[in-house]
C-alpha cells in the first residue's frame, strides 16, 4: 500500500503520547518507511495537551510536520478539542469511549474503544498509549505487528516489557474488533 | 462545633501536591481529585502551617468567622 | 499589607509544577517582605534565568528578568543608579553560582546592598534536570547518569570567603525560619545572601527517587537543622557584620569631592 | 569658544557628559583604557557613578540596569571585551534598553594587537550577536568627530530606545587634535510615559514603533523580560505577537534611516572614480581626494558616520548617476568592500586593505587611485 | 545496515562519535542539552571525557585546550551561549585549534523563544567574533545530514585546522527520522610535525598554509598565543609578519572554497526559479520544488549544505547562466537573502521570511512561487 | 637540573620593568619545579593575559598564553584530555580574580589537580595601572584617582571558601619560603592555589608613593608574617586536604563502566 | 606663514618628548594653527626610543602622521638613529652637541645645543623636553611664545612650573643664539 | 683572599633594579650605571640571597673557583 500517512498522537502530559509516536514510527521505520516523528516541545510538553507527529510514507519526505492529518489518536477530551479540527474529511480517529466527537466533520470515521477500561483491566492505566497502538494498528493495517512488538521492547523500561506487549495484543483485539464491526 | 479559623482553598491555584495536608497538625485537610479540600473545618487551630508550607499561594487561614 | 496582595494576580496561577518549592521561598520572601515599611514602587526585583527566575514575574514590583548568571550586575547598576530602590535577586542555584559564580562573589565583595536569594533545588530545573554547582557528589542528574563526580559548593563558605557580610542559609520545610532569616537579610544594610534549600520533585526528586514533595520536605527535616546537629546541613545565620555599603562609600566620595564642582 | 586639544577617548568622555552620561561601568582593555580611567575622574564630580566592574559581562549588565534606573549609561571596551559583551547587548535591544557602548577596534583576531588600529569588528558591530536585531554603529574619524558623534550616540540611543555602538579604531582614539567642546546638536532625552500607571503597558508604541519606558522606581511598575514579549512586558508563545515584536524592533530602525544615516559624500556630480572610507582609513581619503581634485582629476569622497544601518541606498543612488569607480580602503580584509558590493558592482569596487596594524597612507592610495583613473 | 530512528541532537552525538570527539564540555541549554546529556552518557563508555562546566565561555576554553592535547572535542550550545563563546571562538580561530562547535538555534533575539526554531544566527555564525578571521559553517537540513555534516564537520576542523560550526535549527534538532549510522565519508585526523623537535616551527606552513601542530606532551615544545604570532608561535610586532598571518590564516580558507563549499543544485538547466534555502525551510522547498516540477514547471532547487565560505561563485554562475528568479525562505529577517544580493540582482530576490517560531510551510511556499511564476 | 635551563633563552631578557617581582615568582617557581623528578615533555604551562602572564613564553615547556581570565578552563581541558601532564597555570590577580574568577572558584570546587600560582601585585599591570579586586581598600589607581572604595577578596579565604584542597600564600620578599609553597603546591594531588604577594614598581608602587622596588619589598617585609605576627598578611599554607582528584574519580568511572564497551 | 610643519620629537622612555609635543601642539593651537598630534603607542612606549609626532598648518589636516618630516628634535643617539632617517632634505633636527649626526642627508641643517648640559646646571636633567622646546621655537619660530609658555603651565605639574618656565627661557635664549650664528 | 664562592652577573639580562644590593649581608654588590656589579668578591659568604631575590636571572652565584 502506497497511501501516505500522517498521523497525530495526542494526550495529556504524563499519558505517553509521545512515546506511541516514537514506537510507532519506529515500526514503520523497520517495515520499510520513510518516518518522520516530531511533537510539540515547551511549555505544552509540561502539563496540557502534548501531541506526537508521524509522517509515514514508502515516497521520500521532506516537510516534517503534518499538512493533512488523516490519522488521529486523542486520549483526553482536551486534547481532541485542541488538535481534533486538524484532522482531514474522511480521516479516522481512535478514541476513547469516553469521549465526545461530535463536533468533529461528519465524513470523518471515528472508532471509540474502551481504551481507559481496558487499560486499567491489566491494572497499569499507564499502559493506555502502547494499548492504543494496538488498536491503531489493527484499525489502519500499516505495520507488521512484529515490528511494533520489536519496536515496544526497544523503548519501554525492562521491566515493563511483558505489561506492555500485553497491552498491545489487548489493543490489537479490540481494533480487530473495532474494524471488523465497522465494515 | 465550629473553629473560630476559616481555611480556604483556591481551587485555580492549588495542585494538589498534598504538602498542606501533610503539615497539617489536626488533619484539617486532605487531598480530593486533584486538588487539597477542607475536610474538617471544626478542627482548625490557625496554626498557619498550610498556608505558610503552601507553593501555591492556594491556602488562606483567617480568624474569626467568614465576616470578610 | 497582606503578603498576597504583592503578588501580580493576573498571572496567577504560577508554572511551577505540584509541590515544587520555589512557590514557598516565594511566599516566604513575600511575608518577610510585607513585614517592613515599604512603598512597592521603590521595590525592585531582579531574576536571572531558571524557573526560580521566573518569580520576578509574579510580583508587582519593578520587576527585570535578565539574562542567565547576570541578575546581581543588573542589579548592581540599578542599584548604583537609583540608590532609593530596594533591590532583591531571586536566583536559582544554577543561576547565582555556574554562569552567575563571578558576580556573585563580587558583590559580595563590594559589599553593595543587595538581597540575595538563592533557591537551591540542587539541580537546572529549567532544562530538565542537568547537575548544578550545588549537585551533591554521586547524585543522579541527566548529565551526570552515573553518578555526579563534580564536587559542590559549600554556598554558605563561599559567600563568606569572597566577604559577604550577611550570610544565612534556610529550607522550604522551614517556612518560618526562613521568612525569618529573609526577613533579616532584607535589614541588612550592605549584600545579604540567603541559601534556600529547595525541592524540585520533577527532576531532581524523581532522578533520585526521593518521592513525593511531601518526602521531599520529610527529607529535609531530616537533613537539616537550625541548631547544628551532627551530619545535618545547618541552617541559620552565618555571617552578620557591620562594614560601609558600596553605594554609601561612593556617595559619600561624591560629597567630598562637592557635587557639580568641575575639573581637577 | 577656543579649541583644546585633547585625545579622541579625552573627546568620547567629554561628548558622553555632554550628552548627559551620568553612568559607567566598565573593564580595562587596550586601547580603550583612558576613557574608564578618565570617567573614573570625572563622573564623580558630577555626581555620576563610575564602576570597575568585574569582567566585561558585568559591565554591560550593570549600564542596562543603571539605564533601566533612568541614568545614561555608557561603557567602553576593545574587540575581546565587545564580543563578551554581545549577549547583553542583545538583550539591550530586546528590551529597548537605551545604552551606548564604545569599542575602540585593535588588531585581530583574538587577543591580536592590542596597540595598533584595525577595522576587523565591522561586521561584528552589526551581527555579533544571535538572533535578528536592531542596533545602531556610529564610526567617527576625527577627534572633533568622536566628541559631536559620543553626543549622537546617546541622542538616538534614547529616541529610538536602542543599543548605539560608538565605533573607532586606535588611531583615532589616541590622536590629538583641536576639539571644539561645544555640543552640534541638541541633547534628546527618552520620552517617559505620561498615561497613569494602571493603564501602563510599556510596549505598547502605536505607530511610533518606539516605546516609553519608565525608569524603575518611577511609580510605574511593570515587567521586563529578555524572552519574546507582549505589549505588557509578559512573556508570550504567541507567535502573531513574537512576530510583531521582531519586526518592530527592525522596523523602528529601518523606518528611520534617513535620520539615522549620516555621512558625507563630497565631489559627487561628476567624479569619475570615488573614495569610500571611514575610520583613520577615511583621513588618507581626504588628503588624496583634495590632492586629486587639486590637479583636475575627478574623484570623489564619501564619508561614512553611521555604519549600521548601512546606507544602501545612496550607494545605489550614487552609483545609478556616476557610474564610478569605487576605491575602499580599510583596515580588514575587505568587510566593508563587501557589504558596499551589495549596492555597487563587484568588478566596479578596487579594495585597498591592509592587515598589518599600520595606516593605509596617501601615498598608498595615490598609488591605487592612478591604476583606477 | 538499517536504519535507525533518532532524533537530531542524537545524530550529532552519534556523528560526532564516529568522527573520533573523545571530549565534549558543555553547559546545559534549550535546544541543545539533548547533546549533551547523551554525550554524559555515551562518552565515559568509550573512554572519552564529558565535562558540565560553569558556564559556555569555560566549555569553549577546555575543548580548546583539549584539542591542545589532541583530543577530537566539541561543544554544543544555541544562541545565547553561541554569543557568549564568541572571544574563544576566535582564539582557536587564531591559534588554529580544531574544534567543533554546534549552535542549534532558537528564537532570538535575546532569550527570546527557547523551544522554537529561528536561523537568526547566519550572520553571526560568521561574524560574531571580533577580527578577521577564518570559519566554516555548515548546515545540516535532515537527522542523516545532521549525521553526516558531524563527521564533516570534524574532518574539515582537523583538515584546515580551523574552528567548524555546525548550525541547525531546533526543528532539525528534534526531528525524528530513520539515519544510516555509517560515516559517508572518510574520518580525517590532522596531520603531526614530522620534523625533529628542535627544527619545530609550529606555524611554518608551507605552501600548504596549514600548520601542524603537535599536541602537548608529544615531545615538541614550543608556544601558542591568541597575540599575533610569527611562525614560531611568539608574539610579534613585525607588521608583515602580522599582515602574513591574517592573510594566511583566511587564505587556507579561500584557496580550498571547492572542498569545503557543499551544496545540492537540483533540476538547475532550465530553472526559471530557483528556491534556495538551507535548515529547516529547505525542507519545505524541497517538497515544493517537487510538486512543481511535477505539475511541469521550471523550479530548480539549491540546498546550502556549507553556510560559510558563502557559495558566491555558484550564485554568480548559475544567475549568469539561467537569470531565474530566487525564491528564499528563512526563519530571520532576511540574513541569506541580503548575502545572496551580493551575486544575485536585488530585485530577483523574493524573500519568503518569518520570525514567529514557526515554520515555513510548503502551503506559503507554494504561494509565494505562483506569485513569481 | 638547573632551574635557569629551564627558561628560553632566546627569549631572555624578559620584557618586565626593573625590580618587578614578577621575575622573582617566576624564579622561585622554576627552582621549586626543578627539584622534582619531571620531563619538560610532560609539563604544560598555561597563563592568561597581563603582565604575569607573559611568563609562559620564557619557559621551555608546552606553553600556551591564552585569552583574559580563561587559563584555568583551557588547563582544564588540557589536563583531562592528558592527564599524565603536569599543568600549571601562571595568572595575575585580575586575571585570576576578575574576570577569571568564576574560573577560578569552580576548579577549586571541583579539586582538578592544577598547580595555579597567581602574581599578585595588586594591580592591573599590563593595563597600566587600574585596580584589581585584590587592590586594598583606599589605594589609588588609575581608576581609582581618589582612593579605591571596592573592597578587595581575601583570596585564600576566597579559595578556601570554594572547596580548594591546597592553599598558600607566600611573598617575592621570601624566595625561599616561596619557593617552598611553590613545591608543596606541585606535590598535591588536587587543585592547588599559591596567591604571591609581589610587586609592580612601575603602577602600582608610582601611584601609592611606595618608592623603588627595593622599597616595595621592605614594604612587604614589614606587613607579612610567616608566623601570624598581629597587623600583618599571613603567609603559610591555610589548607591542605586530601580530597579524591577530579580526574581521578572520571578516569575511575570510566574504568567501573568499562571502557570500550558500548550501549548503555 | 602658510608653511607647513611635519615635527618629530623623540628621545627615550623617561625624557618626556611625548608631553614636549603635546605642550607644542597645544601652544601651535593657541596660535590659530591646525594641529594633530601622536604618539608612538605600545610596547615602543615601555623604555626604548619612543616618538611624538606634531602636525602643524593653516590649512585643514587630514592624514594624522607625519608624512615629510621638516623638522625634528632628537633626544638620544639611539633616537635619532631609529628615526633620523625621516627627515626629508632640508630639514631641520635640533639635538644635543654630544650626539652624532654625521650619517644624516647632508642638506640637513643641523642645530647642536648643549642641551642636558644645561638642563643640569638648571639641577633637573628632566627639564631638558620643555628646554628643548625653547630652542625649537626660537629656531623654527612657529609659536607666539606666551603660547609655548602657557601651554607649558597647563600641562606640567604645578610645583614645577617655575622650573619649567626657566628651562623653556634657557632654551630659548639658546635657539636664538643658534639661529643668528647661522644665519 | 678570595671567597670560595663565585658571584657572576648577566649584564644583558640585568635591569638595574638593585634588589640584590640590598639583600645581600655582605655588601659584595653595589650599582654601577644602570647595572649590578661585583665590587667585594671576596665578601660572599654564598647565601644566594642576592641569586633568589634577582627578577631577572641574571645572578649566578657558584660554589668553587670558576671552574665551570
Ligand atoms: C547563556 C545561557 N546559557 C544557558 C541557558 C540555559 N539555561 C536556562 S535556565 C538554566 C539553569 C537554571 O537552573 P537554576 O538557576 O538552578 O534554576 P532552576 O530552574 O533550577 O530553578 C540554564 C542552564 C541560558 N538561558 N542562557
Ligand atoms: C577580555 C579582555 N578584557 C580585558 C583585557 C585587557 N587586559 C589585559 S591584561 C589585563 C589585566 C591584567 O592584570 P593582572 O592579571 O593583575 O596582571 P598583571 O599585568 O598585573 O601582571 C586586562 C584588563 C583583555 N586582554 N581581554
Ligand atoms: S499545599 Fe497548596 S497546592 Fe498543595 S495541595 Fe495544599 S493547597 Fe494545594
Ligand atoms: S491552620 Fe493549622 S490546623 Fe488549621 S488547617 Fe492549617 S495547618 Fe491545619
Ligand atoms: S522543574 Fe523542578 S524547579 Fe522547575 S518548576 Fe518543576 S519542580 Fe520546580
Ligand atoms: S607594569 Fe608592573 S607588573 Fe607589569 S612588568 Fe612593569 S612592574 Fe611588572
Ligand atoms: S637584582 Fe638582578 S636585575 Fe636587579 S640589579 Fe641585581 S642583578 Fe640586576
Ligand atoms: S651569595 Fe649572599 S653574600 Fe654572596 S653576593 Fe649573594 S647575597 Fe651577597
Ligand atoms: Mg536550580
Ligand atoms: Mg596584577
Amino acid at each position: 500500500m502506497s497511501k501516505d500517512w500522517e498521523l497525530i498522537i495526542s494526550g495529556s502530559g504524563g499519558q505517553g503520547a509521545i512515546l506511541a509516536g516514537i514506537i510507532f514510527a519506529e515500526a514503520a521505520l523497520a517495515d520499510g518507511y520513510n518516518v518522520i516523528q516530531t511533537q510539540s516541545y515547551g511549555p505544552e510538553a509540561r502539563g496540557g495537551a502534548s501531541r506526537s507527529e508521524v509522517l509515514i510514507s514508502h515516497e521520500e519526505l521532506a516537510y516534517p510536520k503534518v499538512q493533512d492529518c488523516n490519522l488521529m489518536v486523542a486520549l483526553t477530551q482536551e486534547s481532541l478539542d485542541k488538535y481534533g479540527s486538524l484532522l482531514g474529511a474522511g480521516g479516522i480517529l481512535i478514541i476513547d469511549e469516553a469521549i465526545d466527537s461530535s463536533t468533529l466533520k461528519t465524513s470523518i470515521k471515528v472508532y471509540k474503544a474502551p481504551i481507559f477500561a481496558t487499560a486499567e483491566k491489566l491494572l497499569k492505566p499507564m499502559v493506555a498509549n502502547i494499548l492504543v497502538l494496538g488498536i491503531l494498528n489493527a484499525i489502519s493495517g500499516i505495520v507488521n505487528l512484529e515490528h511494533l512488538e520489536s519496536a515496544v521492547q526497544a523503548r519501554v523500561p525492562a521491566a515493563t516489557i511483558p505489561l506492555n506487549l500485553t497491552a498491545l495484543a489487548e489493543g490489537s483485539k479490540i481494533g480487530k474488533d473495532l474494524a471488523s464491526k465497522s465494515i | 462545633m465550629a473553629s473560630k479559623f476559616q481555611v480556604s482553598i483556591l481551587p485555580k491555584y492549588c495542585k494538589g501536591c498534598g504538602i498542606c495536608v501533610s503539615v497539617c497538625p489536626k488533619q484539617v485537610l486532605a487531598l480530593g481529585k486533584d486538588k487539597a479540600q477542607v475536610e474538617h473545618a471544626d478542627q482548625c487551630i490557625g496554626c498557619l502551617n498550610c498556608e505558610y508550607h503552601c507553593p501555591d499561594f492556594a491556602l488562606t487561614v483567617t480568624e474569626g468567622g467568614n465576616d470578610e | 499589607m497582606n503578603y498576597k496582595d504583592l503578588l501580580r494576580k493576573d498571572k496567577m496561577p504560577h508554572i511551577w509544577c505540584p509541590g515544587c518549592g520555589h512557590g514557598m521561598v516565594l511566599s516566604a520572601f513575600l511575608r518577610a517582605l510585607a513585614k517592613k515599611d515599604f512603598d512597592p514602587d521603590n521595590v525592585a526585583v531582579i531574576s536571572g534565568i531558571g524557573c526560580s527566575s521566573r518569580a520576578s514575574g509574579y510580583l508587582d514590583f519593578n520587576t527585570l528578568h535578565t539574562t542567565h548568571g547576570r541578575a546581581i550586575p543588573f542589579a548592581t547598576g540599578i542599584k548604583m543608579a537609583k540608590p532609593g530602590l530596594k533591590v532583591i535577586v531571586l536566583t536559582g542555584d544554577g543561576d547565582s553560582t555556574a554562569i552567575g559564580g563571578n558576580h556573585l562573589i563580587h558583590a559580595a565583595r563590594r559589599n553593595i546592598e543587595l538581597t540575595v536569594i538563592v533557591f537551591n533545588n540542587n539541580i537546572y530545573g529549567m532544562t530538565s534536570g542537568q547537575y548544578s554547582p550545588l549537585t551533591p557528589h554521586m547524585k543522579l542528574a541527566t548529565t551526570a547518569p552515573y553518578g555526579n563526580i563534580d564536587y559542590p559548593f559549600d554556598l554558605v563558605n563561599l559567600a563568606k570567603g569572597a566577604g559577604a557580610t550577611f550570610v544565612a542559609r534556610s529550607a522550604t520545610v522551614q517556612p518560618r525560619h526562613l521568612e525569618k532569616v529573609i526577613g533579616q537579610g532584607l535589614d541588612h544594610n550592605g549584600f545579604s545572601l540567603i541559601e534556600v534549600i529547595t525541592q524540585c520533585p520533577t527532576y531532581f526528586g524523581r532522578k533520585n527517587k526521593m518521592g513525593s514533595p511531601v518526602d521531599m520536605l520529610q527529607w529535609q527535616r531530616e537533613n537539616t537543622s537550625t541548631t547544628g546537629k551532627e551530619g545535618t546541613i545547618p541552617l541559620g545565620i552565618f555571617a552578620q557584620e557591620e562594614r560601609p555599603e558600596y553605594g554609601e562609600n561612593y556617595f559619600e566620595l561624591i560629597k567630598t569631592l562637592g557635587e557639580g564642582k568641575s575639573g581637577e | 569658544m577656543s579649541k583644546k586639544l585633547i585625545q579622541g577617548n579625552e573627546a568620547c568622555v567629554e561628548g558622553a557628559l555632554a550628552a548627559g552620561a551620568r553612568f559607567f561601568a566598565g573593564y580595562p582593555i587596550t586601547p580603550s583604557t583612558e576613557i574608564a580611567e578618565l570617567m573614573a575622574k570625572k563622573l564623580p564630580r558630577v555626581g555620576g557613578v563610575f564602576m570597575q566592574m568585574e569582567d566585561e559581562i558585568a559591565s554591560i549588565a550593570t549600564i542596562i540596569g543603571a539605564s533601566i534606573s533612568g541614568a545614561k549609561a555608557m561603557t567602553a571596551t576593545s574587540g575581546p571585551g565587545f564580543s563578551l559583551m554581545q549577549e547583553n547587548l542583545g538583550f539591550a535591544a530586546m528590551t529597548e534598553v537605551p545604552i551606548v557602548v564604545v569599542n575602540v577596534t585593535r588588531g585581530g583576531p583574538s587577543t591580536g594587537t592590542p596597540t595598533k588600529a584595525s577595522q576587523g569588528d565591522f561586521m561584528q558591530a552589526r551581527w555579533g550577536c544571535h538572533g535578528d536585531h536592531p542596533i545602531i554603529v556610529l564610526a567617527p574619524s576625527s577627534v572633533q568627530e568622536v566628541y559631536d558623534l559620543a553626543i549622537t550616540a546617546f541622542n538616538m540611543s534614547e529616541k529610538y530606545m536602542v543599543p548605539v555602538v560608538l565605533l573607532y579604531d586606535e588611531v583615532v582614539g589616541h590622536l590629538r587634535e583641536g576639539v571644539e567642546l561645544v555640543a552640534s546638536s541638541e541633547v534628546l532625552n527618552r520620552e517617559f510615559p505620561t498615561v497613569a500607571p494602571a493603564n501602563y503597558r510599556p510596549y505598547a508604541t502605536g505607530d511610533g514603533l518606539i516605546p516609553k519606558l519608565a525608569p524603575f522606581g518611577s511609580g510605574y511598575r511593570y515587567h521586563m523580560s529578555g524572552l519574546s514579549h507582549d505589549e505588557t512586558g509578559f512573556p508570550t508563545g504567541n507567535p502573531a505577537t513574537i512576530e510583531n515584536l521582531v519586526m518592530r524592533l527592525n522596523d523602528k530602525i529601518e523606518n528611520n534611516r534617513k535620520d539615522i544615516i549620516k555621512y558625507k559624500a563630497i565631489d559627487m556630480e561628476d567624479a569619475e572614480v570615488i573614495l569610500l572610507a571611514y575610520g583613520s582609513p577615511l583621513r588618507s581619503a581626504q588628503q588624496v581626494q583634495k590632492q586629486a581634485r587639486a590637479r583636475g582629476e575627478k574623484v570623489g569622497l564619501i564619508q561614512l558616520l553611521t555604519l549600521w544601518p548601512f546606507p544602501h541606498e545612496l550607494l545605489t543612488d550614487v552609483y545609478a548617476k556616476t557610474k564610478a569607480d569605487f576605491i575602499v580602503p580599510e583596515l580588514s580584509l575587505g568587510q566593508l568592500a563587501d557589504e558596499v558590493s551589495k549596492s555597487v558592482p563587484r568588478d566596479k569596487i578596487t579594495r585597498v586593505n591592509r592587515n598589518d596594524g599600520a595606516l593605509i597612507t596617501p601615498a598608498q592610495l595615490e598609488q591605487v587611485l592612478k591604476g583606477v583613473m
